[in-house]
Parts: C-alpha cells; structure tokens; sequence
C-alpha cells in the first residue's frame, strides 16, 4: 500500500512505543510548541553539558508522525555534541523539504531516515517538524543561558 | 424532479477525476469548501470572455454589460435571501463581512446606535468559528467593550440556561453561528433574537453553515444581519455576502474606503454613498460575483428543501452506520432534530491526523484539526477531530466508503 | 520575438466579440481594468475542475494540491516583483491591500514603529486615487495624525519644491501613486524614497497603474510596501497583492480576524501565525490567486520591457495626433520621459460624457468623469475628463479609430 | 445613426441653449445636487406659491443630457400646481428606470419624452434624474418651511 512509504514500521513502533515520553525534572531548557493548523502540542526539556546533549525528555499530544519524528530524534541527539545535532538538524530539515526529490543519508539520519516519506505530504511536514523546531529552540535558549552563566 | 445525488454529480466536473493512482473521489469536506458545477465555472469565464470591464464606472457597452452582471447577481442574492437589493453588499468571504460588521461597528461615532463604549457588551459562543470569535475579541478590546459568550455543553448545545443573564440590558450586539462547522449544531434562533431585539441589541447570524444546505430567509428569522461565503455554497472562491436591514446598513459607517463608495471627496473630508456602494470601494470581484448568481440559480433549480432533506438523510445515516464502529465517538448531537451535516468524531486513541491520511489514501477528504474553533475542540475535551461533511452530490456510497476506510484504518493503526 | 500587438489581440477572446451593432471592440479602458488571456481564464476554470479544496486546510490530496497551487503562485508573485516569496500578502484588490495597511498601522500599540500618535504626519499628494487617499485621510481622523500632500502643478506634475517641508521628522507615512491614472504622470521616485528613509518614515508605493506596464522591482525601488491590483494586470477580478518588506510585515499587526491567520485562540486572547498568513484569514480566493500567477507568466513571457515600449510609442502617437485636435487639451504631462500610457483630455466645450458616449457607439470604451480623483481633477481645473488607456494589446489602428471619432464627435455636438 | 435616439434634436438644443439657467435672487428653496459617478452639480432654486410651482432657476456643469432634462424641466414645471408636478416626476422616473420597455406618454411628459433613449443607457439615467431629483428634494424643503410659516 503506497501509505505504508509514509507509515513505515519504524514509525509505527515509535508511535506505539515513545522513547523519553516523560518530562524531567531538570534541564536547561524547556520549550512548549504547538501546530496552530492542527491543535498539537509538545513540552520539551533539553540538557546540554559541555557542548553535549545529555538529555532530552518531551510530552504531548499529536499524531503518529509527530510524536514518532520527536521519539526518534531523543534518540538520535541524545550524546551527540551540539554542532553535530545541528548538521543532523539541517539535514533532516532539508529531507522534509525536499518534496521527495532527495533521499536522505542514512548514515546521518539512521532511524529518522523512515520519516522520508513525510516530504511527499507537504501537510504532514509540520508534524514531523514539530519536535525538531522545539528542539532548536530549546538549544538556542540553552545555549544563550549558559553564556550568562 | 427526483433528487438523485449521482445525477447532480455529472454537474461537478472534479468527480471526473482520480485521487491517489486510480481511487475515486470522496469528497466528504464541503463544509470547509463545496465543488462548483459547471454552470458556475462557466459563468465566471463568460462573464470574462464577454463581458469584461469596470462595473460601475465608464459610460461604454461593456460597462454597462458588466454592470448588469453583477446587479442581477445582486438581485438573486436579495431574492434568495428574502432581503432587499440594496440590502446585498459583496464581500470576498465572511471572513470579510464579520470583520466589516466589527471595524464598521468600531468606527461608530458616539450618538450612533453602533457606538460601543466601555461596559457595553458583545455577545457569542464558545461554539464559533474562529471568524465569528476573534473580530469581536479585538473589538472588544480596541473600544473597553465586554466580550461574553454562551457556553456549550456536553452534548455540543448551547447553555441556553441563563439566556437573561448572557444577553442583557448592556448587550449591544450578538452574533451567533446558525450551525456549528465542528458538532453540525444548529442552535434554536428565535429565543435568542428575541431576546436581542428585547434589550434593543442587534442580532448578527453567522450563516456559513446553514446557508448552501437549507432554506433560510431573512425577514422570516427577523435577523439584523447574515454573512455566507459563495465558495461553501457551489459558488466561486473569492467572494462572500454580508446582508443587513437596510435602516441598519444606512447607520453603519463604511469600513473600506477607496473609489466608487463615495458622494464626495476633498483631500481632507469625504462622504459616503448609500448602502450597499458605501460598502464597495474597488473594482469589484465581478467575475465571482456573477458566478455567485448563478450557483444560487443552480441550488434554486434543484430546491433548497430537497437539497436539505437529503442532507438530514444522508447525516442520520452517516451517525447510524458510524456509531456501529468501536471506540468511535460522534462529538455533537446525534439526534437529527438538532443538527446539519457536519459529523465530527474521535476514534479511539488514532490522531484525527493519521485517520485523515489514511481515508486520503482511499480517495476520501475530510477535514482534520480544531476546523478554527480551536475554543470549541478544547471545551468539547478533544486536541482534534475527524471531520465528514455532506453536500448535494453526496450518496449513501459515499457514507459506506467512509466507514469501510475508517475500520480499515483502525486495522492499520492498531 | 517580435512584439506584434495584432498577435497578442488573439490571446484575448473578449476581441472576437462586437460593439454596438457590430463594431470592432476598441478597448482603451485598461486603466480601468484590463482584458483577459484565455490562459488566465482557463487557469481559474482548470483550477475548478482538477484541484479545488481548502488550502491550508485538511489532509486530503486536493487541499494539498489547492495549497501547491497558490504557494506556486505566491512565488511567482514574488519573483515578478523582486521580493520574497513570505513577504506576498493575497488581498482582494489593492483597494483592499492600501486599507489593510492603513487600518493595520492604526491597530499598531504604543511602542510599535507604525504606531500614530496626534502630531504624526501621513504624507500623500493630491494625485491619488481616492483608494490611496480617503484610507490615510480617515486613519489621520482616528488617530490624531496630521494628513500632508505634495500639490500637483499646472502640468500635472507634483510640486516637489519643498520636499523638506512636506516629509519632515513627524512623518511616519509616506504614500504615493507611481503613476497617476488621471495624467500618467510618472512620479519620480528616489528622491521622495531616500527624503522618506532619512526621517524614518515608511514608504508606500500605489503601483496599480506602474506593476502591470512596465518592469518594477520593490529592491532596486527600495520602497518598504507595494501594491497592485490582479484584474488591471491580465488577471483575475477579486485579487490584488500587498508586498511588504519581511521585517516591516513581522512588527505590522493583523487586520482581518479568523480562520488560519492565528498562533493559538482562546476566547479572550488571540495570537498571530508568521506573515503572510497573518493578514490572510478565511478560505483565500483561490482560483483567482492561481489566475494571477498565471497572468505574470504571461506578461514575463512577452517581457515587461517590450510591454513598456509599446505603451510608450502608443502613448506618443496618441499624443501627437490628438493634439492635432482643434480645441483638444491633454490634462497632464505630453513629454513622454515623464509619463505612462493613460492619456486624459478635454474637448472644448464637449462634455466628456457626452464624448464617451458617442465614442462607444463607434465600438470605443474609454472611461470618463473624474477617475476616482475628484480632488486631483478639481486641482487641475477641470470638472471631468475623458480618458484613454492603453496595454499590450492596443495597436496604431485603435488610436486612429479614437482620434476620427473624436473629430466626428466635434462635428456631431457641434 | 442608433445615437440620434439618445441625442434627439431637442436634446441638443436645449444642452446648446439652456433655459432658466440662472439663480433666481429669490426662493423658497435653494438645493445643490451631484451626481459621484461624474462629479456634475447642479444648483436649483425653487418657488412654490399657493401651491403651485411659480418659479425654477438652476446652474450647474453637465452633459447635455443633464443640462437639457433640467432645462426642459423648468419648462414643463412651472405653472403646475405640486400635485401635478409629482404626477410628471413619477412618472418620468419611471420612463427612465425602465430600460426601454416603456413608451412614455408624451401627453404628460411634452418635450421630456424626448429623454425616453435615455433609459436604454444605464450609466446616462443618474445624468437625466440630476435636476429632477433636486427639483423633487428643493420641493419638500420648500413645503416644509411654508408649513412652519
Ligand atoms: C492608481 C490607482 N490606485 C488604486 C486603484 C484601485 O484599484 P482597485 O479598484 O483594483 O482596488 C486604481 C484603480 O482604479 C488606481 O488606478
Ligand atoms: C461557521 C463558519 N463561519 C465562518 C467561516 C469562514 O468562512 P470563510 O473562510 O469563507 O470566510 C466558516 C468556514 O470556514 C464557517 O464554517
């Protein structure tokens, strides 16, 4: 079936079963993001130590593709330096908006690589962005705090 | 005439059209926005391959041809309606004429009976759309004015319990959805205009809904004013209708001011034409206009009671075969005394989102979201909903195809 | 290619049609609103038939498709003009586009850059189109703000002599026609640009009659708001196009309130989406936006350059054989270095709808009476004119056929 | 030619040579009327005695085809008691509205069913009604005040 390109089992799996679908209780920052076209809404705490991600937890309601995009990437950053998280980011960003003309490297993106689908539904690109927008935007904010400090 | 869906579809050029590789089209999101028959598509292209040129405005044959177009337009409006001519002014959407109704009201100078002044009230719903909600709300917040609203309760019904303690003595204007583009809701008018009128407000009717699916008429729901967008009711996109009781437009002060609304000018002073030009500046949205004529035509041709009964057939039909589904769950009313066609429901723990892509994927669209009343989703305790919508050229096949998907769905994401 | 007037004619089918009992259609009313190609006709109908749905809106393949199609043409939109592509706001006409702005700028709270308070100074000129005129006006009378102009000088020219004077250090607003549509004056732009940017104004260009005649690039202007209308550039009616500079639009408050232009709505509270759908709410005028992408294909594909070169030879011609005319009067600049192609005139003691009139019997449709620029006419001592305007499609043949009517019309109401 | 039926000879000689076009000094009512699409005015000066229209008096800009119904107004109008100026008023009114479906009745109209082509042309109807619509507004001014006198 053609949807099974967007809903691949990866997805599926991580919607079932989110990863780091609890709030911690410490962090760095803590961002609160919705998608004013649909109503979903995600909370998401970010650690950085060192110029690491060492945590990220989230909560929130949306759809399969939404809540999958944000399970795979705590997975995917989560030890990552944040130079690194960024290039995944760009990459991962560019994939979404590619309208199914790139492929993705697999290399960079590994699980997130099922989420290439998405870009061939320029509805659902939001969804899939969610999690990843809140995530900047927690590390910019991060990132500016530590400076003060 | 026998009012026979797949008859009246072969009017709608889309539905010769294939969705995703081969499947045919369910189009289950009229609400949102209707399909156009030919005659409206061809009108609109007449109207420019014959009879092109400023309404209004030079004294030439297509002038005057242009002209016309668009004045009997206006006239099959009024006539729908049940309103007077002068009483028809062209909007591009509702969303256009609420706000008119709110910046017209606000540029209400003290002594006219639209002047709002702190402590006056302005009253809605929780059940609006988002166009009927947040004008009023800036409103509100632009001259001290009161925002206060109905609530609605669990079975997606307006609390009509304190009707004297919503709408009183400070109440200068309510303006209420007829039927609610989430639960299908239409509310019980009379009582609540009644009420208006008792405590000297006017009465503003959202009609988006109600308008291109039953007969309405203006003078018979002694309303104040109405607003309906053409492309929900087979007409063109690109143009909406505010109608209002001629005394009232006359008080009302313009809102968009430019060429062609004017009795005269200076650089600093300028007065206004009457009703409804004082309310038309600009070259006008002819071509939709003239579109929007004769896709009243068309409904007319057809009958607006038939085209309703079939709607509530069709609706009683959709509720009974879906209600049949586990864990779905229908938010609104079920009974069909109380309600249009607009069904929207949850399906267990699948996102309205997922539900949505998957019917896609079977050629089916409907709406997903909080469909701009983000309020309403949030009072009915749903992030969002799944939304099937019912028009003319819908069938009973079309019902079937829905709830096949939607178990299909509940397979997929299980 | 060369550019062939008589070639591109065919592109439009409202020429296939007759005038009065048969005569040749001799359309000199672009000024007014222009004709349409049958690309752009067939776009709003292909639009109809094949993608119909509520952008923005719904998962369903057509609202995907619907969305594609007006993104697609908000870049092209974009690309016509120089800007970026978020930076394209879809209004109903540039009537509509200039209200926003002034209605926009009057929701701005204290601390906002476009905020106006009493003593702040709007700065138009006595050129202006009512529709650039009486939204300024009428915003000054709300806010306390002081209404300023440039005068028009006995050649139709503005009176730039004192350009300090008029754009001061109180001045918040500047806007200004790039072109008249009485006189065709051409304004000159730079100096009153960089006199604007000094103080810390915002400069507003009225490109109605400049967009659709010749290449303008909002960058190399370096203006902050453009606009113009779809139905004067071989567009659709019912769609015009605000063009604002990215930042300027991200501090610009919302005008019209509803549906898909928000962050987040509750029943008190309401924040705005990033433009352009800020200042997009409701179903948007699709088919007439898709019309218009293809309008400016269209017009790119002849080249806006040789369009202008047409217009400016016409517009020569014309001149130099209606000043032939006994007793003709160009109202308005004849050096063709300082002017477009809409040619305004009087006729001795004819009146000009008397003119009008009889050029429409011999197929003519020019417009007549004050243009919507009653102050400007008044300035320029005459109670009406009669005016031609030309576009891609007009050749030669059309301006002799005006000037032998003209010469009839003397001998008739002689 | 088809516009010699809007531009009838008398048309034209009453636009070539006006009547009553020149302020009385004296009135009963004094209105000033125009015409927004155009920008025409006309100024119209009234007297009504015992009942009966004794004097109309008008100046203004205008095409012939307002400059002669004005002038072919003072004309058919004065001498008439109000009454029968009314009934003229209606029913000219009605000429012009009905876009060429009526004949007109010369015997009530006189030199004013020469204006009858007028009603083919939408745009020029406001130019014919100018002066009638200030005659019919000067007229209930001037009964209003002489009601108060
Ligand atoms: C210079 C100018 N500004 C504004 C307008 C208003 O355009 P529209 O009626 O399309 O809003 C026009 C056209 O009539 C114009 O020529
Ligand atoms: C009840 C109701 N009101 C207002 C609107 C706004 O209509 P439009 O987007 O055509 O202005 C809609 C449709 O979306 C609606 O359903």
């Amino acid at each position: 079936m053609q949807l099974d390109n967007l809903y691949q089992e990866v997805i599926l799996d991580h919607y079932k079963h989110p990863q780091n679908k609890k709030l911690s209780a410490t962090f760095d920052a803590q961002v609160h993001h919705v998608n004013p076209s649909c109503g979903d809404e995600i909370d998401l705490n970010l650690t950085i130590a060192d110029g690491v991600v060492t945590n990220i937890s989230w909560d929130g309601v949306g759809c399969s593709i939404s809540q999958a995009s944000v399970s795979i990437l705590t997975e995917l950053l989560v030890g990552k330096t944040v130079t690194e998280a960024y290039f995944i980011f760009d990459h991962f960003v560019a994939l979404m908006q590619s309208k199914g003309t790139v492929a993705g490297d697999e290399n960079v993106l590994e699980d997130a690589i099922a989420l290439a689908g998405v870009s061939k539904y320029p509805a659902r690109i939001k969804c899939a962005l969610l999690g990843w927008m809140a995530f900047k935007d927690a590390s910019v904010q991060a990132q500016a705090k530590s400076k003060l400090e | 005439m026998t009012f026979d869906p797949l008859v009246i579809r072969k009017d709608f050029p889309i539905f010769d059209r294939k969705i995703r590789d081969g499947k045919r089209l369910v189009y289950l999101d009229s609400g949102a926005t209707s399909q156009k028959p030919q005659v409206v598509i061809e009108a609109e292209s007449d109207f420019y391959r014959n009879h092109n040129a400023a309404a209004h405005r030079g004294a030439h044959q297509l002038a005057e041809e242009a002209t016309e177009a668009i004045e009997a337009a206006r006239s099959k409006v009024a006539t729908f309606l049940g309103g007077a001519v002068d009483e028809i002014v062209f909007t591009k959407h509702s969303t256009e004429a609420l706000n008119l109704l709110a910046y017209s009201i606000g540029n209400s100078p003290v002594g006219n009976r639209f002047h709002l002044k702190p402590g006056d009230e302005i009253v809605i719903s929780e059940m609006e759309h988002h166009a009927n909600l947040i004008p009023w709300q800036q409103l509100a917040k632009r001259t001290g004015a009161v925002l206060k609203w109905f609530e609605v309760n669990k079975d997606g019904r307006l609390d009509l319990s304190n009707i004297e303690g919503v709408i009183t003595a400070r109440t200068k204007i309510v303006a209420l959805t007829h039927q609610s583009n989430v639960l299908g809701t239409i509310i019980p008018l009379s009582g609540l205009v009644e009420r208006a009128h008792d405590v000297g407000a006017v009465f503003i009717l959202d009609a988006c809904q109600s308008v291109p699916h039953m007969p309405v008429n203006v003078a018979d729901l002694d309303i104040d004013f109405l607003v309906f967008s053409g492309h929900k009711a087979v007409g063109p996109t690109g143009v909406g209708v505010l109608w209002g009781r001629a005394n009232l437009l006359a008080e009302l002060p313009p809102f968009l001011f430019g060429g062609s609304m004017i009795e005269s000018v200076t650089m600093t002073e300028a007065t206004w034409a009457p009703a409804p030009r004082k309310f038309e500046p600009g070259v006008p949205n002819m071509a939709q206009i003239v579109g929007l004529g004769v896709a009243l035509d068309y409904l007319t041709n057809i009958g607006m009671e038939k085209i309703h009964n079939h709607e509530i057939a069709l609706t009683d039909y959709a509720i009974s075969k879906l209600l049949e589904v586990e864990e779905l769950r229908i938010i609104g009313p079920t009974d069909m005394k109380l309600r249009g066609g607009a069904v929207s429901f949850t399906l267990g723990a699948i996102h309205p989102h997922d539900l949505g892509q998957f019917l896609d994927n079977s050629g089916i669209a409907v709406r997903t979201g909080h469909h701009c009343a983000w309020p309403l989703t949030r009072k009915m305790g749903v992030a969002a909903t799944t939304r099937a919508s019912f028009y003319l050229y819908n069938a009973p096949e079309d019902i079937d195809a829905l709830v096949e998907a939607v178990r299909d769905a509940q397979k997929y994401f299980a």
